[in-house]
């Protein structure tokens, strides 16, 4: 199995090469520099800021650089965030991000599998149209409408939580939550699709005529099967609430990875942009062969060639 | 359904322990929670450059001059007493206080002064603000300069200062002058070095310590503890500006350390034992996008006067957040507030909600190398059909003052109104130019288009001037906008009509103002130029008295009434809100609340 | 078989027609849906307002006689802006579905067909689009199509394509080996006539149904760009700027949040729940019930 | 007493199109120790039936309208979901069709074995253990300790059903009911199975309702057969008495419309030839009997003559897929599924290929049409060499040869209209000149095929499994192709139906002179259709020649072995077994 993990990794490379050179060359394309400031600068100063950073050599030679730094895991400095090295910011930021993510994920499918195996079990019944639609809620609002109105509720309104910071538990409430409502919906859709599926297979008509209660038949004929969506859902959804949360992240404040994302293009802030978007190419990767290998724990007809 | 419980019940718990917000614990603690708005890029005196990095500086160092907490005047900081200024007003000696001390005990130097502002002007760190100590004598030739063995070439003046080539120079005409300079400029991909016209070497940049000894006018004297500096010109408010952090020293010994003379991007400011700085307080931890904390410095010369045992800055750029935290007992202050919500604060939070003026101005820029925008009566009529009056009562809801001028008042100088709101006189401009142009002009004025950076307060004003012109003068101004990049790209290359600007002073001198619009100025940007104007504003520069400078001031000003490179809007108010148990904080034009004077006391 | 008759048979998408009819649920998503499209296209010709006549003395005024829904920061009337805003925001989803849904069939197609090399190589290639940093696209999309938002959005529809082009080729992969399609090939049909007439027809039904669940991602993509300030310009409004702009007032002036807010999840609500339906009645398994 | 006796059993469907009977009141009893043969056609209600009895049919559509279903004293189709639970898998078990979906992929087989000890015995993972390995040898799965732990799909279809038989008798239930074990098994695998099931049944006593529709397995196996047609049961009695002289005309017609290997038959009978429904008003039927007139005519002896050229020769053909092609390292082994295989076909012959399940029958008849690229070897079809021809130069010969499936469900595209499905092929190889030509030849085919021309504008999914095969047909004729390779194109359908469309095929080859190989894994069928014959095993031909001599003597062992396992269903093989 290491093997297989090692082998999934060394096939990653040249994907994360590719997207490395696309990136390295598209953030260029965007008009106006790093160092451009609403004060104006004499040119001679901002040169030298330039050249201190080699932003005035020719394009290819700084590729060639970056791309030799890179291979040995120096993701450069950031242009931004004078004397902190890009490895530094997100070194500081992913571990909140991460923990975000999980608690999210954590009520994500505490709330989302629960409706989904109800759902499921109550098939085309009131329940069923009321978990659905319940969870739906959980798409339709978008994020930076349920931040505010949680803040209202819970904050502003009954004093439980602090409306902002990463400081102390009580403050990972609300985020999460938020964050986690949006994609209970999807667990909960996913595994009731999963679930309505196995059902539907021949051997739960063998395991009922062995005598096997409802109970029975859901939870240790279906539900293993019927969690192999969900579960090839969980892994890029993980990756993208890493770095797709700048929109919780700054409703709530929160020093996380997410923000880097869009303001790392925003400042044109070359190197953070690429270290950003290879942190994420590589989380996407890494969370598929979890998923791979999960589902193969789960399924064992998938081989893991 | 176990899962579901659990996470319930863990939410509940979280949220009943609540612990005391940090106003209420600010009490006790003397620990102020302070919203710095967006993240500095740096907290190196001579490399940060945004308003969060000046708050935190001002916390950490001082300079030879403090300033008042109410009336902002300069006042004896690390210097002992008021400098002795010499008949002419161009030599000032400075006396260090004797008691004067870095937080980690060595005492502080004339000569830590002479380091930094050395460190400052050192062509090789590039720093941005260099040009706040171009008051000083040469220290604008030295920034700026290129030296080869025959002496030192001046680029931006066009002017050469050396005693080798002074006979070739002399000879040259003023055309054969422009193309020598021309020729220094090495072709821009090239990357090849400048090379001297006369003598053919390679131009260096001056390197650290080629100029240590030179000509700049700063002498330290550590025995007797005084420092000598001599200006360019008199400048009757030199001690004024000798309070913005770009004069503030830093810790020599910890530049060598670092090895940070010429380099931005050392560490020297990241951690508590590495800071060594000589304000009230000192860092104690920074956690980046989360919280800068200080606390007292022990070794601090007036640290009997010091209550605050430490500031906490946060850095939350999103002003909704940082409205919504200062509301919850999460801050003292804040940076700013979302304009929305000003009608609100008012009403519902009068004892925390704050309005003071503040050293600013908004305006928009006119384009005036492409038509139309390059006939001044078409300019004039765009100006004087806004009514700024409307606008300020309705859209802004700030209680900002409405510009008609460029320059807020400050100080001893107020602002006088040079024009007013004149919608007919307007439209009769823009038909007589109509008339002129014919179909053409028409043509022009169909597509105007103005330009702003992505922000929902400069869409809220551009929506509202634009309905203004459209009802006063009939033209649909079309709005685009930009993400700020671009933009600022787009402002620099001039392919705009007409775009917006604002502009923060950071003394209380107009010529802060009025400089930006010299030929070729930096920030111009409008393609406008007038020799007069340029004229006067060098006078008013060498100008010792100060109202002879205010005369001078108000022709410049008269002139760009005349003819109108920008569209003045109004002149920025500060709206934050305080915490009532902040005591020692007092509203100022720059903004400015120097944190040694601050303490916290519950409202009785 | 009773005697035949001439009239045509019941092709699939009657079957489908009948089936979807039946789920109430999906019924109602649809008329709702409807109702909320002829409103935002009808509404605003309802009232003398309009989308960008502001009226300063009247800003932030409450649901009245004459402004229905309020009004703005710039005293404009809310319900015109919701509406036109709707119209932009279901234009913006729908135009961005359907370049997705055409570039993601025909890729999808191509690589799920022709198989091997070339099959790995086109989806390695989507894979490297998926991790490509979506902000610096959008600005690059803004600088080259800064006039026209409508091509921006176009140009959104090629980022959304991924996925459309992952499920056509799976589904095109497991009906490559069916025996109908190698009868055609027996039957001497080029590869082309085998991809349009036998693999997309059969593809139509999967492709439908993640059309339908598209439409309502985008409208929340351009309501996150308008978020960040990428989105719809002004003075154009759309509902992801209105929610934006109202989302940070709820307590002050909650009517600007509220009213696009309402009409933004109604549609939201209703597109996933008719794709939902469509599910059910197109994929042939579900219906044996 | 009988262990189970059912009176007036009724159970129909409510859906949305209206009631469907699928059970219509049937009325039988099983006696201890015996074996009960249920046969009859998909739809028949066979299973529905047994379902009923196990409280197994979804309740939304399905309903028990009417009957009773004594067991033990108590009325099985009365009692609540719990104690019909207790009874399930307990004192009744079952045993379904399909090995490779009726397990559980995701869970091992020792825990799907010990399942129902844990769930009616309360007993522990350990001490189920061995009783659970026990009955794996029991069942004939040597080394049965080892390979209790693998998964279900490292097992094949034969040991599977064995893995079924041995979970249902664990809890040595009183009655078995098998539903179709053995029909989704090649013959000689399904011989091992019925014979492991009778040897079980005298061993533990345990009654069997046997459900199927081949009669040959019937005849095998069971004591007592009740014979069910649309919902009804026509015919009941011992097995003896069924087969030596029925009564009802659908069981003479069944019994006379199988191809047998010492029937003599030319054409076959079918059931339509005994017995005529009358749709009487609201869907009752009325069956009526018909004296069937069984004219044969002289099965026409086909000679080759002297010089006569072979239509279709094919040489040393071989087809090899490689496993494990990844990017670097090219195809590192491959499975051999064809391996040097050589036979000739002469104009208007039918070569029989015979073989079973993998023995790569199936992949020849596509490699000779190139829907799969032969490895090596040559096709020489009417003195052309296809096997180096890229695929455009193929078009031609497209329009010369044919093929017909197996599943008439998947080889009919369900968006297109039967105009379309059978013009289109027209068009592309220009046949005709106009749409209405075109058209015009469609109506010809359909008639030709047994279908009404009105049909031209129905989708495949409006037709039954019978019907659509005859579309298939008229499809491959339309380009009037010489030579056909039917691959299985009747194992999917039912005795009676196939009867027909093997019929029609022969029809065809008389009147348009057609040449065919004709695949299947029944040898039986494969008598009927085919003068001569190949049997394939692993890739080769073990044993060619004419098809009388091979079944008067085969030589290859594993052709015996093939003809062995076929079930006996003669009268003297039944009473010599029940004697």
């Amino acid at each position: 199995m290491g093997r297989y993990v090692v082998k999934r990794l060394l096939q990653a490379i040249p994907v994360l090469l590719v997207i490395a050179t696309l990136t390295f060359f598209m953030v260029r394309l965007a008009p106006g520099g790093p160092f451009d400031e609403e004060k104006k600068v004499p040119k001679e100063i901002k040169e030298r800021i330039e050249k201190h950073y080699g932003l005035d050599q020719p394009l290819w030679k700084q590729y060639l650089s970056y791309m030799g730094n890179l291979v040995q895991g120096d993701l450069g400095p950031s242009f931004k965030y004078a004397g902190w090295t890009v490895a530094e910011l997100i070194g500081s930021s992913a571990p909140v991000s991460l923990m975000l993510g999980l608690l999210a994920m954590l009520i994500a499918l505490s709330i989302g599998l629960p409706a989904g195996l109800i759902a499921a079990l109550y098939k085309n019944s009131p329940v069923d149209y009321f978990a659905m639609s319940g969870a739906m809620i959980g798409i339709c609002l978008p994020t930076f409408v349920m931040g505010p109105l949680l803040i209202l509720g819970f904050s502003s309104g009954m004093g439980w939580f602090a409306p902002l910071g990463w400081y102390t538990w009580s403050d990972m409430v609300l985020p999460s939550l938020t964050l986690g409502l949006y994609y209970a919906a999807y667990v909960a859709r996913l595994t009731r699709g999963g679930m309505l599926e196995v059902l539907s297979q021949d051997f739960i008509r063998t395991a009922r005529a062995k005598g096997a209660s409802e109970r029975r038949v859901m939870l240790k004929h279906a539900l293993k099967g019927g969690l192999l969506p969900v579960v090839a859902f969980i892994g890029p959804a993980f990756a993208g609430i890493i770095s797709g949360s700048f929109i919780i992240e700054t409703i709530f404040f929160i020093p996380g990875l997410g923000r880097f994302f869009v303001t790392s293009a925003l400042n044109r802030d070359y190197t953070m942009v690429l270290g950003t978007v290879l942190f994420y190419a590589l989380l996407i990767i890494v969370m598929n062969i979890i998923v791979d290998l999960v589902q193969a724990w789960l399924n064992p007809r998938t081989r893991l060639e | 359904m176990k899962p579901l419980c659990c996470t319930l019940s863990l939410l509940f718990l979280a949220a009943c322990s609540r612990p005391p917000t940090n106003v209420e614990a600010g009490l006790e603690t003397q620990v102020l929670h302070f919203g710095n708005g967006a993240e500095p890029k740096s907290i190196d005196p001579h490399v940060g450059t945004s308003v969060g990095a000046n708050n935190i500086i001002s916390a950490l160092l001082e300079g030879l001059m403090a300033e008042d907490p109410r009336t902002l005047d300069p006042v004896p900081g690390v210097a002992e007493r008021m400098p002795e200024v010499s008949t002419d007003g161009r030599v000032y000696t400075f006396t260090i206080r004797k008691s004067a001390k870095w937080s980690n005990g060595d005492p502080v130097k004339p000569s830590d002064f002479e380091f930094s502002w050395h460190r400052m002007l050192n062509p090789e760190l590039g720093a941005r603000y260099a040009e706040f100590l171009y008051d000083i004598k040469n220290a604008r030739r030295y920034n700026l300069g290129r030296k080869c063995d025959g002496g030192l070439w001046l680029f931006n003046t066009r002017k050469v200062q050396t005693a080798a080539h002074a006979a070739e120079w002399a000879k040259l005409s003023e055309p054969e002058r422009n193309a020598t300079f021309a020729s220094l400029k090495p072709p821009e991909d090239s990357g090849a070095k400048p090379t001297c016209p006369f003598c053919k070497k390679n131009l260096e940049v001056p390197a650290w310590d080629d100029w240590k000894l030179a000509d700049v006018g700063v002498r330290a004297h550590d025995a007797n503890r005084t420092l000598v500096v001599t200006l360019e010109n008199p400048n009757p408010l030199f001690l004024e500006k000798l309070n913005h952090y770009s004069y503030f020293p830093v810790h020599p010994p910890t530049i060598d350390r670092f090895n940070a003379h010429i380099r931005k991007d050392t560490k020297w400011t990241h951690n508590a034992g590495d800071y060594v700085g000589n304000g009230p307080f000192m860092l104690r931890n920074w956690a980046i996008n989360a919280r800068l904390e200080t606390e007292r410095n022990p070794h601090y010369w007036d640290r009997a006067n010091v209550k605050l045992n430490g500031v906490y800055f946060y850095p939350i750029d999103k002003k909704d957040t940082e409205e919504r935290a200062a509301r919850a007992g999460f801050l003292h202050s804040t940076q700013s507030l979302p304009a929305h919500r000003l009608d609100f604060l008012t009403r519902k939070w009068p004892t925390h909600y704050k309005a003071e003026p503040y050293l600013g101005v908004y305006f928009y820029r006119f384009n005036v190398t492409e038509p139309p925008m390059d006939d001044a009566r078409v300019r004039r009529a765009f100006s004087i059909s806004v009514d700024r009056e409307q606008l300020v009562k309705y859209v802004l809801r700030g209680g900002q003052e409405p510009a008609y001028g460029l320059s807020p008042g400050m100080g001893k100088f107020e602002a006088k109104a040079r024009y007013k709101f004149d919608p007919a006189e307007a439209k009769r401009l823009l038909e007589e130019y109509i008339a002129e142009k014919g179909d053409a002009g028409r043509k022009l004025l169909e597509n105007v288009e103005l330009k702003y950076n992505t922000s929902e307060d400069h869409l809220k004003i551009a929506e509202a001037i634009q309905s203004m012109w459209k009802e006063n003068l009939g033209v649909e101004v079309a709005l685009l906008n930009e993400e700020w990049k671009v933009f600022m790209s787009t402002v620099e290359e001039l392919d705009y009509q007409i775009s917006r600007m604002g502009w923060i002073g950071d003394f209380r001198d107009p010529i802060t103002f009025l400089d930006l619009w010299v030929t070729g100025g930096g920030n111009n940007n409008t393609g406008w130029s007038s020799a007069k104007y340029d004229d006067l504003i060098a006078r008013a520069r060498r100008e010792p008295d100060l109202a002879k400078r205010f005369t001078i001031y108000n022709q410049c000003e008269d002139i760009l009434a005349a003819e109108m490179p920008v569209l003045t809007i109004y002149f920025y108010r500060k709206h934050y809100l305080l915490h009532p148990t902040v005591k020692g904080w007092h509203p100022t034009v720059l903004d400015h609340h120097p944190l040694k004077h601050v303490y916290l006391k519950a409202t009785d | 078989m009773t005697a035949a008759d001439q009239t045509p048979g019941a092709s699939l998408w009657r079957d489908a027609w009948r089936r979807l009819s039946r789920n109430r649920l999906a019924v109602a998503s649809g008329v709702a849906f409807i109702l909320v499209t002829l409103l935002c296209v009808v509404g605003p010709f309802v009232t003398s307002y309009t989308a960008n006549h502001a009226d300063l003395k009247s800003s932030y005024q409450p649901p009245s006689t004459n402004h229905w829904f309020g009004t703005d920061h710039l005293g404009r009337d809310l319900f015109v802006r919701t509406l036109s805003g709707g119209r932009i925001s279901l234009a913006v989803g729908i135009l961005a579905t359907a370049v997705s849904l055409v570039i993601g069939v025909a890729w999808g197609s191509i690589a799920g067909y022709f198989g091997g090399r070339l099959d790995s190589v086109m989806m390695r290639f989507v894979d490297i689009l998926y991790s490509l940093p979506f902000v610096i696209m959008v600005i690059l999309l803004m600088v080259w199509f800064e006039r026209n938002f409508l091509l921006l959005f176009a140009a959104i529809g090629l980022v959304e394509w991924l996925t459309m082009a992952r499920i056509v080729r799976g589904q095109v992969v497991s009906l490559k080996n069916t025996e109908f399609v190698e009868a055609a090939r027996a039957l001497g049909y080029s590869r082309l006539r085998i991809i349009f007439r036998h693999l997309l027809p059969n593809v139509i039904g999967p492709v439908i149904i993640y059309a339908t669940l598209t439409v309502p991602a985008v409208m929340l993509l351009e309501a996150v760009l308008s978020f960040l300030g990428l989105g719809v310009q002004a003075p154009m409004s759309s509902w992801g700027l209105l929610i934006n702009e109202g989302a940070e007032k709820i307590d002050v002036y909650p009517w600007l949040l509220a009213f696009p807010a309402v009409f933004f999840s109604l549609t939201l609500f209703s597109l996933n729940f008719i794709g939902d339906g469509l599910r059910d009645a197109l994929d042939p398994k579900s219906s044996k019930d | 007493m009988p262990l189970l006796e059912v009176d007036n059993l009724k159970t129909w469907f409510h859906t949305r199109d209206g009631v469907v009977r699928a059970v219509d009141g049937i009325s039988f009893t099983l006696e201890k120790g015996q074996i009960l043969g249920i046969v009859g056609e998909s739809g028949s209600g066979k299973s529905v039936t047994v379902h009923s009895l196990m409280g197994l049919v979804p309740s939304p559509p399905g309903r028990l309208e009417s009957g009773t279903a004594q067991f033990d004293g108590s009325d099985l189709l009365q009692s609540a979901q719990r104690e019909l639970r207790t009874l399930r898998g307990k004192r009744i078990a079952m045993i379904f069709q399909d090995p490779m979906t009726s397990l559980n992929p995701y869970l091992r087989i020792s825990e799907q074995l010990i399942e129902p000890l844990v769930i009616h015995e309360d007993a522990s993972r350990e001490a189920a253990m061995p009783r659970a390995i026990e009955m794996l040898e029991k069942v004939g799965i040597h080394d049965a300790a080892e390979r209790v732990h693998s998964y279900p799909h490292e097992f094949s279809g034969g040991m599977r059903q064995r893995v079924m038989i041995a979970m249902a008798l664990i809890t040595n239930p009183e009655i078995l009911i098998a539903d179709e074990p053995t029909t989704a098994l090649d013959v000689t695998v399904q011989a091992q199975i019925l014979r492991l099931l009778k040897e079980l049944q005298t061993d533990l006593g345990v009654s069997v309702i046997f459900i199927t529709h081949d009669l040959g397995v019937v005849a095998e196996i069971a004591d007592n057969i009740a014979v069910m047609f649309r919902g009804k049961i026509v015919e009941q009695g011992s097995v003896l008495s069924i087969f030596e002289n029925p009564k009802h005309p659908y069981t003479k017609g069944l019994l006379a419309c199988r191809p047998r290997l010492d029937s003599t038959f030319t054409i076959l009978p079918t059931v339509a030839d005994y017995l005529e429904i009358i749709e009487t008003g609201d869907g009752e039927t009325e069956l009526l009997e018909k004296e069937p007139d069984l004219v044969q005519p002289e099965p026409e002896k086909k000679v080759v003559g002297e010089n006569e050229e072979s239509l279709l020769e094919v040489r040393d053909l071989s087809v090899h897929f490689p496993v494990h092609k990844s990017l670097w390292r090219g195809a590192s082994e491959s499975v051999k599924a064809v391996d040097g295989i050589s036979f000739k076909i002469y104009k208007g012959h039918t070569l029989g290929l015979v073989g079973e399940s993998g023995c790569g029958k199936t992949t020849t008849g596509r490699a000779i049409l190139k829907l799969v690229e032969p490895t090596a070897g040559e096709i020489r079809f009417d003195r052309d060499y296809l096997q180096h021809l890229p695929p455009e130069a193929m078009l031609p010969y497209r329009k010369r040869m044919q093929i017909i499936f197996q599943d008439p469900y998947a080889s009919l595209n369900a968006r297109l209209t039967l105009e379309q499905t059978i013009t289109e092929p027209m068009h592309v190889h220009g046949l005709a000149h106009s749409h209405a030509e075109r058209r015009d030849r469609a109506v010809a085919l359909l008639e030709e095929v047994g279908l009404e021309a009105a049909f031209l504008r129905r989708y495949p999914h409006e037709f039954s499994g019978g019907q659509r095969q005859r579309l298939c047909v008229a499809r491959a004729l339309a380009l009037e192709p010489e030579f056909i390779v039917c691959d299985e194109a009747v194992s999917a359908m039912d005795v009676s139906v196939q009867a027909q469309v093997l019929n029609l095929l022969k029809e065809l080859q008389s009147r348009r002179g057609l040449t065919y190989i004709f695949i299947s894994h029944d040898l039986s069928v494969v008598k009927f259709m085919a003068d001569t014959m190949a049997v394939m095993r692993a890739g080769k031909i073990v044993e060619h020649g004419e098809s009388e001599a091979i079944y008067a003597n085969p030589r290859d062992e594993y052709t015996q072995q093939l003809i062995e396992a076929i079930p006996r269903d003669s009268v003297e093989s039944i009473r010599q077994r029940v004697g």
